[in-house]
């Protein structure tokens, strides 16, 4: 059962901190028709507009705490033909941050969020991404079928598509300042 | 009504109002068939459109003793010749710019939309006006700019 | 003049071939393309997905090297890079504030002046015109174009081709004697960013793509992204499980296929690279 | 590219004007000069210090005649002829335009078309003096507002000098004049004078093109101009940049405003 | 020195136990010019009224006011008192003292003091009236259609039929208009030619129509009851007075694969043809784009065989000036093509159609003779699908308003293709239902309840072609927005209904508003929904916005009722309440000095230029403004705006409001 409206009032604090209008959204279920992971997600996009609408903390905890969010690739499929041009890529970006900050990430996004981590670590320290140490890397974070990647290896090296030691920016100092003052100064 | 003018401890409002035929004035007349009281203070002059109505009227009346003024026309979309009211909010818009910038006390001009269903409104609209008047006082300050002799007295 | 080279991370890596085909066409064509010295990761979707700022100040700092280099265009083979880039470039365009604020966090100057190719754009612009020319094994397949999300969305920012049904790759395909088939999964996303997380998710998502693909008789299906490519090729034991399957169909990159029309050998073009055998078409 | 002195001859030779309207030297600034003569020709200065704006006699049909004018046309020249003409006041064909800002490089300039691109081409410079004005004026209380203009205008002696220099007071009975009803009492008192004011503002709303002639007219120096200047800025801010022309008797229903009840 | 007179009326109690009447009387007695006050208990009846002729009669009195209620109830009441004791009915003002005084303030002195000031304005105000005289407009007794479809044949007949004459002007080669390319129509599901084309002869046969087809508008000119109307003839190749409509012409001509307009491209035409069987007039145009002899020079068969001569190749266009008092425009309303939406494939998938294309399916003298056939192979499709708002609420790619008749026509394809298909399956995408209409939920309900057509709530995000197959792409946002895929044979996209073309072009030759999408604007969207802003010129149909087709009669017979209102007066008279610009004496003429700014302020285009000339020379003078009485409604717009004061507002002048506010406060 729904309560009333608390006084947080999501959709205008969304429109504020993304300049997406969720009112917009009439529910013609367009972007989930298109959504190529519609089926996997908690709750298709169309869904979680409709959550965002009810400006209800209960929904929007639902919606932080979704798979959804992770899941989305930003494939643009969804805004690319929405009716009412609702950026749902921007918002789903938000979202994400949202949902770690507010410590509600979906235990079954885990993983991603642990590529995504690991795939920034490896940035963050040589300013480039080091396949082989990423791979290493996230499979060591999230123990899970270490094997499965592991496979590829030896073929990777074979074809030359893996190479021992990374590719180095000289100037990694600025690199590691770039996240100091982004990702890293919010995490702190 | 003139005596009015000095004594201010009981000091009644004289407030001119130009009003178009077609919502405002009928608004008004709803305000009456449903017998809403308000205050006496206001002397509402008809008008076809708030188009019609002459921003010179507004200055002239304040020089003659109106110490509030209300221009009242129908809302946005609902004007009886279409756009009439789109015309006249530009030029208020303008004309208030300007008297503010004079110095002019742009307050005691109430502008409002008051369809003809909406008698309440016109009476909320009428009684405000008198008590944000009547807190203001009578204005004097501009009737004293007529000639150069009412000038001198404020120096007396 | 010369052109700046943004090879990315992948072309560096697993799609080392892109590279190399990239760089053996231009040479082919006398196309000077000169890598941004010092370039770092443009954050992908990873970055996005984790931190606004994060995800324009890495890309603006490639923009603002490219700049401080003195390049006026530079080209972005791997569709990913390219989409952030000029995302980026479009945003901070937009907000004055956010310029600032990314400007300052990455201790550089960037106007966003720099104007951003991606491969297909390259080519037309540097080979389209002598293409036919120079073909002298004509790419005779019928090809399923693949142009994934990233190349052609969001439309009102990179304003390139059409968004539903794009013609580009097709066009170029065909003046190299290919015949472009109509099908259905032209800007269906391959999985992208999950390729390593969600292997489950991306075979089903690459393997819809390839069925259509083979269903339809295509004899290759052609890329422009490292992403799409390593998803399509490396993932094809995943994909053939998840279809139940054995698919054949080998995945080129636009660059490839057109170093093949043009004599380039496969060894040049990197296409002894790759998972899924290729020499069913040289 | 050519200087003043040749192109006035061309002018009189090749398109048969009978009149140039431009400046001569006076005893302390230049004035303006009706060349009707090559051999006046000469006489034809132009700098940075002509700044009459001479579009004012382009309404005056008895001073001009019948025959092809030229006028030495600066940009605040050029403005108002075009604001005249959107007005219907001025045709094609009956003015030709020699335009520049110094004698030594005028251009010629004949049609409409012609004169608003060299307008885009030059934009105005704001006067820092008049904006410093403004916002010194809109900072003040409103009551401090009312006793600097009742003293500023209690000054004026209705000469109407502003009207006379104003290229855009062509009306041959100006409101002023207006008796049944007396819209404005003819006799100068500090309210009458601002009522004159008022009026002269809101139907400059719009259309002035802020060339500030009336306030070099005025014997007294008040800052009429100021008036004028405030009512621009404030329409291009409520109803959105390059609007001009007819502001008052055009209207976007889109228009906002935050005082209606 | 002027006589006014003043009455003060009690209303009963109504006023009389608020105000003090006789003090009002008393007091506008001492006002200067006042020759005579009075109050009496109801001014209304008739004694009040003769009180008020006699004493018009006895004092000479040159002006009225009347102390009553609202000048909205009784004005005319005592204006026509007035008149009949031989005062000018516009010398006579209402101090409204009941509605604006008596009932909404206590009894009081002040009540009284604003009472007496109320009449005090008035008597200065009528002191400066002028009698006025209502402004007569000849009328002449015709009237134009513009448009032969429906709205277009219905108005015309109900004009005719009132004995009124009338020109229906056609810009297709027949009249009939999108209603007769329709199969069948809902809720009724009765055919579409059969309640049509019945009343399309009577257009045909009714003396007083005269029907112009091949013909559009060309200019417009003049105002309300006297239009002079141009009207371009296109060159139809074929002397209809000598034409019998045999057709022997279209069975000879080579050119045979034309894309019927009528058949919206799923048929053929050849070049010199009739649009369809049921025509009206049933005779033959060429159509000089595609003929061989206009191409080529080469042919001429039709002339050969034609068994009257009638065929004229070389005749250009004609055009012809009409009079007429009054015009109703029916333009209608065009579909968006299929080619106009992107994820549905931009048009290039042969089975995708639009609704007036499936119509033509469907419909018995359609291509395919009412047999339900994708135009790809002609095969029967099993499996077809719906998808509505197509453009419809959709700001992004389409327009942001709903087309109003797609829902019920989506309703009625589906069961129409379920009682041609038996065995198919028909599937709606759909957002919302929208049938609100006389047995329209019903009609709705029965495709889905009776002939089990399957309503899906969603839209549809792209289609794509697959083995010979349309794979839809929907989802189901009833079931937890699942998504839905189905493998259609055919899809109907239920279009956009947009605003004709050319609409924009016509609006501005006929000085008529229009909404940002082209529609033709009503003088008021409630009250005055077939007029438009220019007196004269009237409105019905889809011209206006997408109307189905009970609504777009009705319409019509509202705009038709409307003309013959007009038209059946001798001539107009209005009220003389309009603006007028000054005129004196030489050198001056006016002091109006032709800025036209003015012309802008006026709703309703009626500030015309006037050139002034000297009467011997010829030559002009000065060019000032003129107001066109038969089009001014005196809302006095121009007047405020005006800098020289030169125009002025009969009834409400400046001098008039002026004194009447003066005196409201120097009392």
């Amino acid at each position: 059962m729904t309560q009333i409206k608390e006084t947080v009032d999501i959709p205008s604090f969304l429109q504020k901190k993304t300049g997406v209008d969720v009112y917009q959204c009439y529910q013609c279920g367009k972007c989930t028709a298109g959504c190529v992971l519609a089926e996997d997600m908690d709750y298709p996009p169309s869904y979680i507009l409709r959550f965002l609408q009810t400006g209800l903390e209960t929904d929007y905890k639902k919606v932080l705490s979704s798979n959804t969010i992770w899941m989305c690739l930003n494939c643009e499929n969804c805004i690319g033909r929405c009716p009412k041009e609702v950026d749902i890529p921007v918002l789903m970006d938000f979202l994400r941050q949202e949902s770690r900050e507010k410590k509600l990430v979906s235990p079954k996004a885990r993983q991603i969020i642990a590529f995504h981590q690991s795939f920034l670590d490896s940035v963050k320290h040589t300013g480039r991404l080091y396949e082989a140490g990423l791979v290493a890397d996230y499979k060591l974070r999230t123990k899970r079928h270490l094997w499965q990647d592991m496979k590829l290896v030896p073929k990777m090296l074979k074809r030359g598509k893996l190479s021992f030691l990374p590719e180095v920016v000289k100037d990694r100092k600025k690199i590691s300042d770039i996240f100091n003052h982004t990702i890293d100064k919010k995490l702190k | 009504m003139k005596d009015m003018e000095n004594k201010d401890n009981n000091f009644e409002p004289r407030i001119v109002a130009f009003v178009c035929n077609w919502c405002t004035y009928a608004g008004a007349d709803l305000a009456g068939t449903s017998r809403i009281k308000y205050a006496p203070n206001v002397r509402i002059v008809r008008f076809p459109c708030t188009g019609r109505i002459d921003f010179m009227l507004l200055l002239k009346a304040f020089g003659s003793g109106a110490d509030g003024i209300i221009v009242s026309g129908c809302h946005p979309n609902d004007c009886h010749y279409t756009s009439g009211n789109f015309h006249a909010r530009r030029r208020w818009i303008v004309f208030r710019n300007l008297l503010d910038f004079l110095g002019i006390d742009v307050n005691r001009i109430t502008f409002s939309w008051v369809s003809a269903a909406e008698g309440a409104k016109w009476a909320d609209i009428v009684n405000e006006t008198v008590d944000k008047i009547r807190k203001l006082g009578p204005y004097t300050e501009y009737r004293r700019a007529k000639d150069y002799t009412e000038e001198a007295k404020q120096y007396e | 003049m010369e052109i700046g080279f943004y090879p990315g991370c992948s072309l560096k890596g697993t799609s080392r071939e892109y590279n190399e085909s990239v760089l053996a066409l231009a040479k082919a064509f006398g196309i000077e393309i000169k890598e941004i010295e010092d370039w770092n990761c443009c954050g992908a979707t990873a970055a996005h997905s984790m931190d606004r700022k994060l995800s324009l100040a890495l890309p603006a700092r490639v923009l603002a090297l490219a700049e401080k280099q003195g390049f006026h265009e530079i080209v972005v083979p791997c569709a990913s890079c390219y989409n952030r880039l000029a995302v980026t470039q479009y945003k901070l365009s937009e907000d004055a504030g956010l310029k600032k604020d990314i400007t300052d966090s990455i201790k550089m100057p960037c106007s966003g002046k720099v104007k951003i190719l991606n491969v297909i754009q390259f080519l037309d612009s540097y080979i389209k015109d002598k293409i036919q020319k120079r073909t002298v094994h004509p790419f005779k397949y019928d090809v399923a174009c693949y142009y994934g999300c990233l190349l052609v969305r969001p439309h009102q920012i990179l304003q390139f081709d059409r968004t539903e049904d794009p013609q580009s790759m097709d066009e170029l395909m065909r003046m190299v004697g290919a015949n472009a088939i109509e099908w259905g999964y032209k800007t269906e996303c391959c999985g992208a960013g999950l390729s390593v997380s969600r292997t489950d998710l991306v075979a089903k998502l690459s393997g819809n793509i390839v069925k259509d693909a083979e269903d339809r008789g295509a004899k290759a299906i052609i890329v422009a992204c490292p992403m799409c490519h390593s998803n399509l090729d490396m993932r094809r034991p995943q994909i053939d499980e998840y279809l139940r399957e054995k698919t054949t169909i080998p995945v080129l990159y636009i660059t490839q296929a057109i170093g093949l029309a043009i004599g380039l050998s496969p060894e040049e073009l990197g296409l002894k690279r790759h998972f899924v055998e290729t020499s069913s078409i040289y | 590219m050519s200087n003043l002195e040749e192109t006035a001859r061309s002018l009189f030779k090749e398109e048969k004007v009978n009149l140039i309207i431009g400046f001569e030297e006076g005893s302390r600034h230049p004035r303006p000069f009706f060349c009707t003569s090559t051999d006046d020709i000469p006489k034809l200065i132009l700098d940075k210090r002509c700044h009459n704006n001479t579009a004012v006699y382009l309404t005056k049909k008895d001073l001009l005649g019948t025959g092809l004018v030229g006028i030495v046309a600066t940009l605040r020249v050029l403005k108002s002829a075009l604001q005249l003409s959107l007005e219907n006041q001025i045709n094609e064909g009956q003015f030709i335009f020699i335009a520049g800002e110094d004698a030594s490089d005028v251009q010629v300039l004949k049609d409409k078309a012609s004169i608003q691109s060299y307008v885009d081409a030059h934009p105005e410079i704001p006067d820092s003096k008049v904006e410093e004005r403004l916002h010194h004026i809109e900072s003040m209380s409103r009551e401090d507002r009312w006793a600097f203009w009742k003293n500023e205008l209690s000054k004026c002696i209705r000469c109407y000098a502003c009207r006379a220099a104003c290229p855009l007071c062509y009306c041959e009975r100006c409101v002023a004049e207006v008796n049944c009803p007396q819209w404005i009492d003819p006799w100068a008192a500090p309210l009458s004078n601002m009522e004159w004011q008022v009026n002269r503002a809101m139907h400059m709303a719009g259309r002035c093109t802020g060339c500030g002639a009336c306030y070099e007219a005025c014997p007294l120096d008040l800052p009429i101009n100021l008036l004028t200047k405030e009512l621009s800025s404030e329409i291009s801010e409520d109803f959105g940049k390059g609007i001009s022309g007819n502001v008052l008797s055009s209207f976007n229903p889109a228009d906002k405003e935050n005082f209606f009840k | 020195m002027s006589r006014i007179g003043v009455f003060i009326c009690h209303c009963g109690e109504n006023i009389g136990a608020t105000v003090d009447c006789s003090r009002v009387a008393e007091e506008a007695r001492k006002i200067e010019g006042v020759e005579f006050a009075t109050d009496y208990k109801y001014m209304c009846s008739e004694p009040g009224q003769n009180l008020i002729k006699n004493a018009i009669r006895e004092h000479r009195l040159d002006g009225v006011v009347v102390g009553s209620c609202s000048p909205r109830m009784h004005e005319l009441t005592f204006r026509r008192a007035c008149s009949e004791a031989g005062l000018n009915p516009y010398m006579c003002e209402i101090a409204n003292l009941r509605e604006h005084c008596s009932w909404v303030h206590e009894k009081n002195e002040a009540t009284t003091r604003k009472a007496i000031e109320l009449v005090t304005g008035l008597v200065e105000k009528v002191k400066r009236n002028s009698p006025l005289t209502p402004i007569k407009v000849p009328v002449i007794k015709k009237a134009l259609v513009i448009g032969g479809g429906i709205a277009g044949i219905q108005a015309a007949l109900d004009i005719a039929n009132c004995g009124q004459k009338v020109i229906l002007v056609e810009k297709s080669p027949s009249i009939g208009g999108h209603m007769s390319q329709l199969s069948e129509t809902f809720p009724t599901l009765d055919c579409s030619q059969c309640i049509l084309t019945p009343r399309m002869v009577e257009v045909a046969q009714n003396p007083n129509i005269t029907l112009y087809t091949y013909a559009e508008l060309e200019k417009l000119e003049g105002s309300i009851g006297n239009f002079k109307a141009v009207i371009r003839l296109k060159a139809k190749s074929v002397n209809y007075d000598k034409c019998t409509g045999c057709g022997l012409c279209t069975t000879k001509c080579p050119s045979k694969k034309i894309p019927s307009e009528f058949n919206e491209k799923l048929g053929n035409r050849t070049a010199i043809y009739i649009p369809f069987p049921q025509a009206v007039p049933n005779k033959p145009v060429i159509d000089r784009e595609h003929c061989l002899y206009y191409q080529k020079g080469v042919c001429k068969n039709c002339s050969r065989v034609c068994p009257t001569g009638a065929i004229e190749y070389d005749k250009p266009d004609e055009f012809i000036t009409e009079d007429v008092g009054a015009i109703v425009v029916t333009t209608g309303f065009d579909v968006l093509k299929t080619d106009f939406f992107p994820e549905y494939g931009y048009g290039k998938y042969k089975d995708v159609i639009n609704g007036l294309q499936f119509e033509r399916l469907a419909s018995a003298s359609g291509p395919t003779l009412g047999e339900i056939r994708r135009p790809s192979d002609g095969k029967v499709p099993e499996n077809i699908v719906f998808i509505a708002c197509c453009g419809s609420r959709d700001p992004a790619k389409g327009i942001p308003y709903c087309s109003k008749i797609c829902c019920m026509y989506t309703a009625k394809h589906a069961m129409l293709y379920k009682h041609k298909v038996p065995g198919g399956t028909a599937s709606v995408f759909y957002m919302d239902i929208r049938a609100a209409g006389k047995n329209y939920e019903e009609f709705v309900r029965r495709a889905i309840e009776e002939d089990h057509v399957n309503y899906i709530r969603g839209r549809v995000a792209r289609i794509y072609e697959k083995n010979g197959k349309l794979i839809v792409k929907g989802t189901d946002t009833l079931l937890s927005a699942r998504p839905v895929e189905i493998e259609a044979d055919m899809v109907v996209l239920a279009t956009a209904g947009v605003a004709g073309k050319g609409a924009e072009e016509l609006a501005q030759k006929m000085h008529i508003s229009y909404d940002p999408y082209h529609f033709f604007s009503e003088a008021h969207p409630k009250l005055r929904p077939v007029e438009t802003n220019t007196a004269g010129i009237f409105l019905a149909g889809a011209c206006q916005a997408p109307k189905d087709i009970p609504e777009t009669v009705a319409t019509a017979s509202g705009a038709a009722a409307k003309v013959v209102a007009l038209l059946s007066q001798k001539e107009l008279v209005r009220e003389p309440v309009i603006a007028v610009v000054n005129r004196c004496a030489p050198p001056i003429f006016s002091t109006c000095v032709g800025c036209f700014l003015c012309q802008s302020a006026c709703p309703y285009q009626a500030i015309e230029k006037e050139e002034i000339k000297d009467r011997r020379t010829g030559k002009v003078i000065k060019t000032v403004a003129k107001i066109n009485p038969g089009l001014c409604q005196g809302c006095g717009t121009c007047v405020s705006f005006c800098r020289s004061k030169s125009i002025d507002l009969q009834g409400y002048t400046n001098e008039e409001m002026y004194s009447e506010v003066m005196a409201l406060l120097n009392h």
